[in-house]
């Protein structure tokens, strides 16, 4: 904006400029003399400032240039400080007229000037200007932005500590899951497999970590129901994780005699040899439920077409933001987004992801009211203009600097 | 005609394969060439910028990409910097992909070649640093400690264009070319958000649409969305011959292709529902 | 036969090699895919140590007019410590390493996610739905409404039921047309880059060969 | 207890981060710029973990003669080649490593990913299925946009670019923003609980 503001101010001096001499007109050789009697143009209005919003130890200085008189070659920065010592600090190209002096002590006075420059000598002075540096602790503009992710941050600790204490946080049912059920029961009256593929990413991804969740929950169903549940993975400790979750399910269906170690495998780490893998899977097996949930990239769409090729309902889920259409056209129920991880949060109770997820919910409440009501103060101020500082008032409250 | 449609439905992947080809390759072999008007996009938004700008203006280029996404965001690369140099603005280059610094140097050294702009006066390449969002910020307060020397090694106090630039606020404006993460976001939220800088630049049509937030809050000048935002810029700028002007016309027949397909594949798909049989 | 040539059939034979995929999985492909992640996989090493580690390292803490900055060993500690993950015995040495990059990642994003793609959307979205013509004002209210639904939708605090399960399938139906337009760009880039290769191809490749028939006969 | 130091370097880290965007006073600025230099440092190393690791399953699979062993010294020649070229002639323009680069690194790249050009065609042929409104709804949108972005669109009927820029700018920011917006606050949560010890299975297990 400073930028900005002194190219105006440039560019209003050039034009100011170039007007009077249109304006004058006079013979040329009057220009001439005139221009050798006329004196070096100098800086006016110097104002010297601490520096705002930073760590201390600068100044900075605007000025304007005189319209009039002899353009000097160059302009030099000058400063005196109280104990009577006077330095030059720099040499600036005409036309600049603004400087921030970096080298400044903080809490000393010191006095600036401009000098012009014509032929190495000091041929006009500014008047002098006064300023101490000195640092601040916090960004204005910043202020607002601080108090509110503070009271968000807040929530989100508060819901984590009152689930930990076991209270109850209410999760609405999230649609992908209950056509969980119906998908793995439609499996097993198929007699087929079936197939769980948790995306291509490593365990420290967040959504592998929800797409195991998930896993559990597939998993004792499908036992319970007694159809083959298969996992390629794409990563050797996703295999790992996924054999240790998918047994736990077992177990707690009470069928830990029919869980296979071998129907969980690991294929490889390359992208497209994993889904040329899977596809093989999906066309030898054909199976009848598909579940894509996880963190996917370009491979998706390979996936999602050979499955729903060979006929299986699919339900897919990830966060990446450019695979999800591909999910939704190709798929029968998709988890968009933060579902994948709402999902997780519902199936696992864990207080840690129950509790982000209620202090989430509390930060989207606040933007959603605070747009509402801006909304509409925005438009009544249209007509009546006490609204319009309301709507202005809001409107700062999440600008930030 | 519902077997027809079935047997439509069980294509060889391979015969579709061919079929995409060659609305690929047909329109390339006969030179066929479409207009590309630009209307109100934000490619027009993005040259207006920079046309607007006086020249001598610096302006920082970011080619966060690599070869994978070669053929959208090059053309626009080439395009910019020719709008630029051509301008006469001074553009230093950097890279948050390893592989956009040497792509970088190929398109810099093109185009300045043919305008007749010379390194370290007119621009040049800072490379590759690691560290994406963090080393921006470290931007924010010093460029050269994240760039002591540029891409070959040579000090920064040895190229004379660096001598007025101090930190990310000494530009007029950060160009990106993002090809995902990180690119854009990082810039828009550190640069241009953090800094106020001026943010503008060109993404992967994949990434486009989710930019135009940034375009409708200001926080984004300007935004070139893929092989139709090379190619506006190049119309813009007035290239003639470019790859993405060229590459309109393929991409128009093989849009008709696929929009065909899946036309055809949902036919056959309700037919076959219709006609009582599951899926 | 010159440089420029033989660069242009390399590539060219290894994007042939490529595309045999599309036919079957073949040795072609395999051997191009397994000759590209080792040759990539070296770019980046190359990168990090000529452009970061020399520079921003080396240098800083040899400077080129002698001396010695210690300060500069502790990057570097830390830069072993992520090294250490090779050899199972050290390998809980390059947790330290880890909770220094994800705790700074953490911290830059937690403030620029919160201001870049909450705070400043919000600004964004608080304008007036009073002004300017019938359609300006028709488009602003579908921007305000798909936002506010849009986030109903994303409400896990309250099941989809009655006003609130309506505004969700408002909400839902907006994210479906931008899922779309999403659907229709990606579809754009794909072709996009095929298009890139068939140019090189037919437009770089094609040509040199009667010229390289003119050179042999 | 083996977590008490990583957790505390976090916590720390990601603390001065924060702090360093609300706070300019030191000692805050400096400890940012510092932490901020070490972190490229740090994430340059990574790329060489990234790197060795490539080369120990490559030398694993030829040792233990895994499935497709026969392709792994070719992963392991072309690492050594570009290694060494680059090693020795730098990254300058025009030179060995430049040449590898250009003309076979950037067109496997660009390769690799147009073959999806055509299975994105095959999907739209098989897949890409107006089951429900929601898919039927998102067609409609991608059709409208796969026509406005080409100049067959105006050709056809100029209102076509003209309908997409309204789509773009109405209904996919709004679409977009609302997700962007719950996704920023998913940030939030994640790393607030990552710089608080919360969450930790980053780390590799808990206790």
């Amino acid at each position: 904006m400073k930028n900005l503001s002194a190219f105006l101010i440039i560019l209003l001096l050039i034009s100011a400029g170039a007007a009077l001499a249109d304006n004058a007109d006079p013979p040329e050789s009057v220009v001439t003399e005139a221009v050798e009697e006329l004196e070096v143009r100098r800086a006016i209005d110097l104002e010297a400032s601490d520096t705002p919003e930073d760590e201390g130890g600068s100044v900075s200085l605007t000025w304007l240039m005189e319209t009039e008189g002899v353009t000097p070659d160059s302009l030099g920065v000058m400063r005196s400080d109280p104990f009577g010592g006077e330095e030059h600090i720099t040499t600036l190209p005409v036309g600049t007229v603004m400087y921030r002096d970096q080298s400044a002590n903080n809490g000393t006075e010191y006095n600036y000037w401009v000098v012009s420059y014509l032929g190495g000598t000091i041929e006009a002075c500014s008047d002098r200007a006064v300023a101490i540096s000195s640092a601040q602790w916090i960004y204005r503009g910043r202020i607002g932005m601080l108090i509110i992710l503070f009271l968000i941050m807040a929530v989100i600790i508060y819901y984590i500590e009152i689930g930990k204490r076991g209270k109850e946080l209410f999760i609405r049912e999230i649609a992908g899951l209950t056509a969980v059920d119906d998908a793995v029961g439609r499996a097993t009256e198929m007699g087929k497999p079936v197939l769980f593929i948790p995306g291509i990413m490593d365990m420290d991804n967040i959504q592998t970590i929800a797409s195991i969740v998930i896993l559990g929950r597939v998993a004792r169903k499908t036992a319970e129901y007694g159809s083959p549940l298969l996992v390629p993975t794409c990563r050797s400790v996703v295999m790992s994780v996924a054999q240790e979750i998918v047994k736990e399910g077992y177990l707690q269906a009470g069928r830990s005699d029919a869980y296979n170690k071998e129907n969980i495998q690991y294929l490889t780490d390359d992208q497209f040899g994993y889904a040329a893998g899977v596809d093989g899977i999906m066309v030898r097996e054909k199976p009848a439920a598909i579940f894509l949930l996880g963190c996917f990239y370009a491979e998706s769409l390979i996936l999602a077409e050979t499955g729903r090729s060979v006929g299986a309902i699919q339900i897919a889920g990830t966060a990446m933001p450019s695979q999800i259409p591909f999910f939704v056209a190709a798929c029968d129920y998709t988890l968009i987004g933060e579902e994948l991880f709402a999902a997780s949060a519902y199936l696992s109770r864990e207080p840690k992801l129950l509790g982000s997820l209620k202090g989430q919910d509390a930060g989207k409440l606040f933007f959603l009211i605070l747009i509402i009501v801006g909304v509409i103060a925005a438009s009544i101020g249209d007509f009546w203009s006490p609204m319009k500082s309301v709507a202005e008032f809001l409107r700062n409250l999440v600008t930030v600097n | 005609m519902a077997s027809i449609l079935k047997k439509l439905g069980n294509t060889d992947r391979r015969i579709i394969f061919i079929l995409i080809a060659l609305s690929v390759i047909l329109p390339i072999i006969f030179k066929i060439t479409f207009p590309n008007p630009v209307g109100a996009e934000p490619s027009r938004d993005m040259f207006e910028y920079i046309d607007a700008m006086p020249s001598g203006s610096d302006v920082l280029m970011s080619f966060d990409y690599g070869p994978s996404t070669m053929p959208e965001l090059q053309p626009m690369a080439i395009a910019i910097a020719t709008h630029l140099l051509r301008k006469d603005i001074n553009v230093v280059c950097m890279a948050l992909w390893p592989e956009g610094a040497s792509l970088a140097q190929e398109v810099m050294s093109g185009v300045a070649d043919s305008l007749g702009r010379t390194q370290y006066e007119d621009w040049c390449n800072l490379g590759y640093k690691t560290g994406a969002g963090i080393m921006i910020v470290r931007l924010g307060s010093s460029m050269k400690a994240v760039f002591p020397a540029d891409r070959d090694n040579l000090p920064w106090e040895e190229i004379p264009m660096l001598a007025q630039i101090s930190d990310l606020t000494s530009f007029d404006l950060v160009i990106t070319l993002s090809a995902g993460d990180p690119g854009v976001p990082a810039w828009v939220m550190m640069a241009g958000d953090r800094f106020g800088v001026p943010v503008g630049g060109g993404c992967t049509a994949v990434s486009a649409p989710q930019f135009y937030t940034y375009l409708q809050t200001g926080q984004m000048v300007g935004l070139l969305g893929g092989l139709k935002g090379a190619a506006d810029y190049e119309t813009l700028v007035g290239i003639k011959d470019g790859t993405a002007i060229e590459g309109m016309a393929p991409q128009s027949v093989a849009h008709l292709v696929i929009m065909l397909f899946i036309v055809i594949g949902n036919v056959a798909y309700f037919s076959e529902k219709k006609k009582g049989g599951r899926r | 036969m010159n440089w420029e040539i033989l660069g242009i059939w390399l590539g060219a034979g290894l994007t042939l090699c490529l595309y045999s995929f599309l036919y079957r999985d073949n040795p072609f492909y395999k051997f191009a895919e397994h000759l590209f992640v080792g040759m990539s996989a070296a770019y980046w090493v190359i990168y990090s140590i000529e452009n970061v580690l020399i520079p921003n390292w080396w240098q800083q803490m040899f400077p080129a007019g002698g001396g010695f900055n210690w300060v500069w060993i502790f990057p570097g500690i830390f830069a072993l410590f992520m090294l250490a993950r090779i050899i199972p015995k050290t390998a809980g040495l390059s947790r330290m390493a880890l909770g220094m990059i994800i705790g700074t990642g953490a911290g830059l994003n937690m403030v620029s996610f919160f201001q870049t793609n909450a705070m400043a959307q919000v600004k964004g979205t608080i304008i007036s739905v009073s002004s300017g013509g019938v359609w300006i004002i028709f488009s602003n209210i579908l921007l305000v409404v798909g936002v506010v639904t849009g986030l109903v939708y994303f409400f896990f605090s309250k099941a989809h039921t009655g006003i609130v399960g309506k505004t969700a399938n408002v909400g839902i139906t907006i994210l479906m047309i931008a899922f779309g337009a999403s659907f229709g760009y990606t579809i754009m880039a794909r072709i996009s880059l095929l298009i890139g290769r068939c140019q090189f191809l037919l437009e770089d490749w094609l040509p040199t060969i009667p010229r390289l028939l003119g050179l042999g006969g | 207890m083996r977590l008490v130091i990583p957790l505390a370097i976090t916590f720390v880290t990601g603390m001065i981060m924060v702090l360093h965007f609300f706070v300019p006073h030191q000692p805050i600025k400096l400890l940012g710029d510092n932490l901020q230099d070490w972190f490229m440092i740090v994430t340059a190393a990574s790329i060489f973990l990234g790197a060795l690791n490539l080369m120990h399953v490559h030398f694993r699979k030829i040792k233990l003669k895994l499935k497709n062993w026969k392709y792994s010294p070719v992963t392991l020649t072309g690492f050594m080649v570009m290694f060494i070229a680059g090693l020795i002639y730098g990254v300058t323009e025009a030179k060995p490593f430049d040449f590898m680069f250009m003309n076979m690194v950037a067109p496997m790249g660009s390769t690799m990913f147009s073959l999806l050009a055509f299975f994105v065609a095959s999907a739209a042929f098989r897949a890409f299925r107006a089951s429900n409104w929601r898919a039927t709804l998102l067609l409609t949108s991608a059709f409208i946009v796969m026509l406005g972005q080409v100049p067959i669109g105006a050709m056809i009927w100029d209102k076509i670019p003209l309908a997409k820029v309204w789509l773009m700018t109405f209904p996919n920011t709004a679409g977009q923003r609302a997700v962007m917006i719950g996704a920023a606050m998913g940030v939030v949560s994640t790393s607030l609980r990552m710089i608080f010890g919360i969450e930790r299975s980053y780390l590799g297990g808990t206790d």
